[in-house]
This record gives C-alpha cells, structure tokens and sequence, in this order.
C-alpha cells in the first residue's frame, strides 16, 4: 500500500506490535493520568514516578491505534530517565515535529483541527527550561509522517499530552506533600 | 420488484469519482448518507427562483417559499404516517429533537426521584439529555441491558419500568444495527403508565415509518441520513402532548404576540420553531421523500436485507474468526450496519488502510460509549449501506480487510 | 472603487427573472438576502465531491469535509476579528444563538430580581428568551427608550445600568435602520459590571464586524442575511466566558466522554455544537465571506449609505408628506432598512399592490411588536437594500407607491 | 392593476373605505374579543352583544388591511340580528368559501398554511344547527378572490374567528350567569 509508507514506517509498526513500557506503577508514588481521544473513544494510560525532578519510571496502559500505541511507546523510551525539564522540552519538541506550536502562555494547547486530547501542554514549571532545538527525538522522527494524516495526529499526540498533564500532577503533588 | 442499483448510483454524482486512483466505496451511510441530484437540484432551484423568508411576505416568492416549506412539512407528515402537519416539527438534527423533549417535556414532568428507561444502546444524542437532568435535577436513569447477540433484555422490563415516566429508545441502533421490538415495550411503558420516545434516525432511511403503529409518543429522525441534506431534523409528537409542552427556543416564528413585559406562544407546529427556520433544508427533505417514495420503501429495506445477508455470509466465509461481526445474525432482524472488529488490528487502522483503496468505513466509539463499554471494545469498524450499495462494495471490503491483515501481522 | 452593481447581479440567478411580467425587484434583505452562484456552488461542490460526516472519519472524504467545515470557522473567526475558532460556535440561526445564552449563562446567572437591560426597538429573538427567563424565575427586564428620530436615549443609561448584569442590544435595528453606539454602551455596562450581548443580524452582513472593538462579551449573527444559505448562525463569545458556561444542548460531538451515570464535556468550540452540524451550510457561509471579503465590506457599506442617501431623497422628493420614513434621517447613521407607513394604506396592501409590479417589500410587525406599539402603528412596510440593489430598484418602488395611492384613494 | 382586480373588488373597497358598524358597546352586557394576525400585528376586536339566542348587536374595532377591514364590516352587516345558530352557520359558509373546511369536532379550525387567526371555530352549540348550504352569503361572495392569496386568507378570516370566540363565549356567559 504505497499511498500509507508515510504513516505505517517499519520503526512505527515495531513499537506497535512490541510496545515498550506497557504496564502499571503503584500509586503513590506514581501517579496515574489518563488522557482520551473523543474522536475515536480510544484511553491512554499513563504511570509516572518523578523524584528528585527526574522520571523515574513510567509506564502506558490502554488502548488504541498502531500510532497512539506506537507514539506512546517511544515516547516512553525517550523520556525515562530524564529531568522534568528534559522531559518538558521533549513533549514540545515532539509537538512542533506535530505541526502544533504553543499559540498560548496559560497552558492551554491548541491542536487546531478536530477536537480532543487530554489538556494541559508542555508549558509550567520544573527547574530550568531546556530549548527543544537541543532535543534529539530520534526514532520518534518516524512519526514525522503523520503529519499528512490530520486526524492522526490526535493518535500520536494523546500519550503525550497525558504525559505533560502527568508531569503537573506529580509536581503539584510533590509541592503540596512533604518531600 | 428489486431495486436497480446500477440506475440508482448515477443519482449520485459523488460515486462516480475515485479514490487514491480507487472507485469509491461509500460504506459510512449511517454516519451520513449522500444526497441525490433530486435533492441538490430542489435546493438549487429553490434559490435560484424564489427563495424569500418565510411566513411573513405577500409578495409572489415569499409566498412561493412558504407554500414550499409547508408542503415539505406535509410531505414529512405523510412519510411518518402522522395525524397533522401540526405534529412534525422541524428541527436542526435529531439531536436537537430530543433535547427539545427533554427540556419541555422534560423540565416540566420530571423532578428529583422520577425515572426515566433507556437502553444501553442509545446514542449518545439520547443519553446527554437525560443525562444532563440527572445532574442538574437528580433524576434516576435506568438501562435496559442488551445480549451476546445484541438484542435488548427484555426479561425484566415490566419490572425496570415500573414508576418509570418515560422510556426512550432506538428503534435501529447505530451500532449493531439491531431493530427493536419499539411496539411490545411501548405497549408494556403504556401500561405503566410511561410516555415513549423514539430515536428514529437509523430507521426512517430504511423502514416504511407509521408512528401510529409503533405506539410511541416523540419519535425524532434525522434528514442528513435519508438522502438529505445537513441543517435539518424532525420531531414528531402526539399533539395533544405539544400543546401541553413549554416552549423552547424563544424568538420570531414561534410566538403569538410579544409585549415589553410577556408574549404568547404561536400555534402548533411553529410553537416550536423559533427564528428562521432551514428553509432551503425542509425543501431538499422533502424532495428526498420524494425520492424515496418513488424508490419505495418496501424495495429500500428489501435490499438492506439481501445486501446484509451477503455481506454476513461472504465476509464470514472469507475471514472466519479473523472478523467479528456485532448483532444480530438474521438479517431480517437488523438494520444494514455492520460493526465488526477483524483481528485485532484497531478500528482506525482498518479505516485508514480500507480509505487506501476507497473504501469508506467508519471507526470509533459511533457515539454510543457505554455500549462499546458493554461490547468490550474501546471503538469498532462500521460499515453501512443505503440503496446506492451492491455486492461489489461488499467484496472490495473483504479484499480490502485482507491487505490490511498483511500490513499489520 | 465602488460596486458595480451590474456585476454583481450576474452573480444571483434569481434577480435575472419576471414576476407577473416585471422585471424582479428584490427589497427584502433584512429578512433574508439572496444567494450568489459562489456560495451555491460551494454547497453543491461539497455534496458531488466530497461529503461526509465531519469529525470522526479517517477516510478521505470525511477529512476533506471536515476540513472544509472547520475552515468555514477560521474564515468566520477571521470576519469577526475573533482570537481564536475556539470562541466561533455555529448554529442554526442568529435565534439560537442567543437562546444558548439565555439558557446557559442566563440559568446560571441570574435568579430572581436580577435585571436585564434590554432596548425597545429588540427583534423578538432578543426579548422573548429574556421573558421567558422572566416568566420562569422573575428576573427582571428593563429597557432603553426609542426616540423620535429612531434613537435610543441614553441619558438615563447609567441608572438604568445599575445593578444590571447583562445589556442586551442589537446594532442595527430591522426595522428602523438605525446604527446604535454599541461601544459606547458596552463601556458604561461594564463599568457597572453588566456583560454585553450584540445581536449583529443586521450588522454584519454590511459592516465590518470587529468584536473587540465593539466592546462586546456575546455576538450572534445569522448566515441567510449574509448571501449565505438557511440553516446556519453563529454565535461568538469570548472564550473565558464560553468555558465558565454550562453545555446547552446534549448528544454526539459535544461529549469527550459518556457513561451511563456521566458525562464530560467537549472542548471549545465543539462543547456547543450537540449532533451533525450545518456542514454544507457552513460551507456556504464560508464561501459568502469570501464573496463579500472579494468585494470589500467597505464597499458594500459605502454603496448602502448611497443607495439609502438616494431613496431617502427621491422618496421624500416625489410623495412629499404622503410617505413617513421611520428612523434616522442621516444615511451614516442607519442600515439600509427603510420601513415606512405610506398615506394611511395597509403595509399588507402596500405589499399586495407592489408585488403585482415586482416589486418585494416585507409588511408587518418584523418581528418587533413592542417596538411597533411604541411608534404607534400595527405594522410598516418596509424595502431593504443590499449589494444587489440600485437606483432603479428604488425608482421603482417609488412609482408602485403612486399606483396604490391610486388604487385605494 | 389587472392581476389584483380579483382580490380588491370595488365592493370590497367600498366596505374598506366605509366600513359598517365600527366602534364600540358597553361591556357587559356585550362581550369584548381580540383577534390577534400574528403574520402582520394586525388585532380585531369585536363587541358582541348576544341575548336570547341572537346577536342583537355587534361593532368592530382595531386596525387591518383592506382585506381584513372590509370582511368584519361585511361580516357585521350579514350576522347583525340572526340567531346564534344562523352566526355560526355564516362563519362555517364563509370559512367554506375561503377554502378552510373543518377537519376536527373539537372546535379547533386547521387553516393550514401559515400560523395564526384567533382559536375558536364555528362549531359548538347553541341552538339547532343551520346547515350552511342555506346561507346566503350575498356581498361577501366577493372576497372569494382571496383564495388565490393564500397570505390573506388570515386577512379574510380575522374576524369571523374572532366572532366565533365571542359567540362561545357569550354563550358561556349566559350559560354560568342567570338569565
Ligand atoms: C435584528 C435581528 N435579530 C434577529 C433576527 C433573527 O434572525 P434568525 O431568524 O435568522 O434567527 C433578525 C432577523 O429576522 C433580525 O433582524
Ligand atoms: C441512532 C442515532 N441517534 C441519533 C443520531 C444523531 O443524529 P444527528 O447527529 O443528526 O442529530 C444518530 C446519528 O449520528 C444515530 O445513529
Ligand atoms: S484512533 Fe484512537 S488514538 Fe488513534
Ligand atoms: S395584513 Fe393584517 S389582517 Fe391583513
């Protein structure tokens, strides 16, 4: 299917049919956000364990499409281990890939296009911001292709949307307990 | 005498047209459906010669537009098989229908603790409404459950809906195409003293409409559905029942009198329509009517049947257990929609692989969340087919699913 | 560069017709505007090419005719001078519009003895929904006074405005014509903490529409008045306000979510947009502000102000005291809407007798009735101009008057 | 004007520019109905006084079109001084020539067409039903042009709902207060 190279690359179809990071994290520590595509009724699930401003671990659980499954799982790979900022800068840097910039400052993305994704964006606190020209995305390149398919995008953009509204729970709630 | 779909497609210019180099394959008429020359041309003509706002101008296109609004109306009438032209209500969409139901009737007749029976099948444009009067007044919401087979649970209905002041339900579901006994529940939501409302939009397409038989009260259907065009739906009542309802939306059309201090509320049915009403829209209903009484509705549900037993029959005979077919097996027992999970490749990927080939399926919830809920599934693949759909739609699908087979195992 | 009404009048295959052998002259746009051949096209280019459902198909079609749907919203954005396609909600008529006002934030924010200011010279869509309201939980209405000239007074505005929480007013009266100092007002409403509503039905379709300007916190329009189709309205607000507000009507598109104890709303602008919306009539409307972007609102207002400057004149020039134009006299300050009562002839008779001359003209309340009682007569006749409209449209309507004096004298 | 010969016919201007019994009656004993055109703002009103099964008495008031003006003047000339049965005979005989036959027993009338006219039909009781057919119309044969003029049709039958109102409820009146 010549027309679909752009979409379904090889990288794209082995992170789905080998997802990576699937799972649960016990919550607390972890917080668990989930994020849903009204277009389609799919649910992400993320698992997240920030300390010391750093992902410690996290895990996807859900379901939905070869995109949102494969986007979920590298975006897993690409943020455990890193800073908050880091992870920050990622989520923006994987959002412009996306086509979708920042119109605003409150927080709030603006997908364009139909509706859905989980709110709350790559904005807000936590420690010093990192540029996303200095974010390598790698194997998440692959998912470049998406672009040309507009309401894919909501596939391939929902783990990362949970996640960035993940990021804000786990830092809130570290702000508010006794660290 | 069957229906000549060969004839029927050239109706519609947007078949004649291909797809990533593909014929077109339109499976996706329970979504919406397409809109024959008939249709366009009505609406065309209409503003090409005497288009004016109606009710309210002497002059010659003014009353031009009138009379051919009203007579839409009184086509839209005799198509349900309603007592007057005072009971159909022109609307926006169905959706508006019901929730025009619940915000009169409804606001009006149900309080904290009143109960209202619906299915787990509903689509949500009959689920949010009373959904909204739980939250705001605290009404109690009751479900009928549905079977393996995807047929309502009927074992406990005189029980569910005792105490109950309305039932509402799908006589086709969007989902699983099941068509519903409307009449047995509408006898035993009678006896309990319950009021029925029907959501009619998968049904009017396809079935010979009598309101009267099926014993309901509100029956709302859709015109985007049954070869007309967007902007435009329709809410039948008893009316005797409209009489008694509030009014709705307020503004020109629907009121009697206006003072600076109160107004008085028009006649049936402009009661209930407020403001400019889809002029151009009720035209091309009622030109699809039309199009469909020529056809004849026998012939219309005829070939729903004979189409949906070959697609059962050739897509379970090609795939066997690869596909899953949602519903009921008897075609004679269901509506021309056929979810179906194949594999376990997602819905969207099947779309987006089918769409590769110009076959149009629909993926998703359906707007039906509970029962994908129910059904276990976060979305299914949906194909549907009207009247413009022959056996070599279904086969591209088949062949179709088997190349999405090789793109993702 | 001014319009060349000879131009654009091959643009709308209506006006190129007889009517009881004359020559079409089309003096009701107030009520509704006539099409042109871009935006029929527009709609009928949709459904031969490229329609289906919008929102939820992943196959091609369905893209593009979401695509084009959610354009329209970003043209409309555009027209109004919006911040965003999150604050422009369609709907199906200016009506509706402000009837999701009333019912969202008007039943979340005002409760009994809380008042509304509204004007005399309102359309019934801007007063009965606030009666109703008024009828319903006694809030309480006020109004801004008429003057003779047509004005509204506004020496007593900021009392009037005290303890007020929504002004509601219309930008250019239907029936008057006049143009009121919205910004003007607005500042004095917020200033006393009111929100301001604008019903720019008669505004838009002629002015260059700035919200922001305006100064305003709701804004309707309606596309029919604008070359666009029937079936479709706007109502723009800002968006803070738009995700404080309660949903309005309940069903498919609006939800992110549903469960049969539950549901979780949409976001802007969808969160208001409950079932299939006005897709093909989107499309036209979309393609109506292109055609009017084309030619230049500037224009088009500039050739309004001639053409009423004109009728204004040559009306007074040849009927003397026979004709009373209702209204400012100053052509800058008022719309092209001339009602007027002429000799002590019927509006309705007026009408009657110039139709058999082809000449259209609206007679009755127009949907005002308190304003109606407030000047003192049953009803006026009324010619309204648009960009389709010249000198010769007027002379004849000025040459019909004097065969009704004629007949009924 | 050739093609409006038909719905202002000279005897219909005559009654316009003349009209017969305007003005007004003491309430009680006569009883005071509006009619409201919701089409056009236009209001009828008629003073009804009613005694001994007849209509002694009758005046209209209120503003309309040519139409509507010389219809309840025509309308108060034919029913002055018949009987409550004779009345309601005319206004069936008149609805008849304007096309509108009475489809239901429950006294609403069905104008179909555009909405409006005041409620009340010309069925109900009061004394022994005159069939229509011996009506003689006379003059008012004259507004059968109207019925090419669907819009004024209202015009046309403005008052005789109106009267058909009062006729009920005179006859209520007498019926609840002793006589
Ligand atoms: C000032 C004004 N407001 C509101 C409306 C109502 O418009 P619509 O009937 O399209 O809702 C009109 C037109 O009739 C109008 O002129
Ligand atoms: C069963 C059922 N009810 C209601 C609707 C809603 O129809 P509409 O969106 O035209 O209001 C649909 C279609 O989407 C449907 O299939
Ligand atoms: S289709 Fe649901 S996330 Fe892709
Ligand atoms: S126009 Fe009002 S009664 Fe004739």
């Amino acid at each position: 299917m010549p027309g679909l190279e752009d979409l379904y690359r090889e990288i794209i179809l082995d992170h789905y049919r080998n997802p990576r990071n699937r799972g649960e994290l016990p919550t607390p520590p972890a917080v668990r956000v989930e994020g849903f595509n009204p277009l389609c009724g799919d649910e992400i699930v993320v698992f997240l364990d920030v300390a010391d401003d750093r992902v410690q671990d996290l895990r996807i659980g859900g379901q939905g499409c070869s995109i949102s499954q494969s986007s979920a799982s590298m975006m897993s790979a690409a943020v455990k281990g890193k800073t908050v900022a880091e992870a920050r800068a990622t989520i923006r840097a994987f959002k412009s890939l996306m086509s979708i910039h920042e119109q605003r400052l409150d927080g709030a993305d603006d997908d364009g296009g139909a509706s859905g994704g989980a709110s709350g964006a790559g904005g807000g606190g936590g420690g010093p911001a990192v540029p996303e020209a200095a974010v390598k995305l790698g194997d998440l390149e692959a998912l470049q292709g998406v672009v040309r398919f507009p309401v894919r995008i909501k596939c391939a953009t929902l783990s990362w949307n949970t996640l960035a509204q993940g990021l804000d729970e786990a830092q809130e709630a570290s702000a508010t307990s006794p660290s | 005498m069957a229906l000549d779909v060969e004839l029927v497609k050239k109706d519609f210019a947007i078949l004649d047209q291909l797809v990533h180099g593909h014929r077109i394959v339109y499976l996706d008429s329970a979504s919406s459906s397409q809109k024959p020359a008939a249709v366009l041309d009505a609406m065309q003509h209409l503003y090409e010669t005497t288009y004016a706002n109606v009710h309210r101008g002497v002059y010659a296109i003014a009353e031009e537009s009138t009379r051919l609004y009203e007579e839409a109306r009184t086509k839209v009438a005799a198509f349900l098989g309603a007592a007057s032209t005072r009971e159909v209500i022109f609307t926006k969409n169905v959706t508006e229908a019901i929730n025009l139901v619940a915000y009169t009737w409804g606001r009006t007749n149900l309080g904290p603790g009143d109960a209202v029976l619906l299915t787990e099948m509903e689509h949500h444009a009959n689920l949010v409404p009373w959904l909204q009067l739980k939250a705001e007044r605290g009404i109690e919401l009751r479900y009928l459950g549905v079977d393996g087979e995807g047929q309502l649970i009927l074992d406990d209905l005189e029980q569910l809906v005792d105490g109950v002041k309305l039932v509402g339900l799908t006589l086709v579901s969007n989902v699983l195409g099941t068509l519903n006994p409307v009449a047995e529940v509408a006898r035993v939501a009678h006896a309990a003293g319950a009021l029925v409302l029907v959501d009619g939009a998968q049904y009017t397409p396809h079935f010979t409409t009598r309101v009267a038989e099926l014993g309901c009260d509100f029956y709302g259907f859709t015109a985007h559905k049954m070869l007309g065009p967007t902007g435009i739906g329709c809410l039948w009542a008893r009316e005797s029942l409209l009489e008694e309802m509030p009014i709705f939306l307020g503004g020109g059309e629907m009121i009697r009198d206006v003072r600076l201090d109160g107004f008085t509320a028009n006649e049936l049915p402009w009661k209930f329509e407020a403001g400019t009403p889809p002029i151009a829209e009720a035209v091309g209903l009622g030109a699809a009517v039309d199009y469909l009484l020529a056809i004849g509705m026998a012939d219309v549900r005829a070939h729903e049947i004979e189409l949906t037993r070959y697609a059962l029959e050739s897509l379970h005979e090609r795939h066997g257990d690869d596909i899953r077919i949602f519903g009921p097996s008897d075609p004679e027992k269901r509506g021309g929609v056929l979810s179906f999970a194949y594999k376990d490749i997602h819905p969207h990927d099947i779309s987006q692989v089918l769409d590769e080939v110009g076959v149009c399926v629909r993926a998703g919830h359906h707007c039906a969340k509970p029962l994908m809920r129910r059904l276990g599934v976060g979305a299914t693949a949906r194909a549907s087919f009207y009247l413009y759909n022959d056996e070599a739609d279904v086969d591209a699908l088949s062949s179709a699913l088997t190349s999405a087979d090789r793109l993702f195992s």
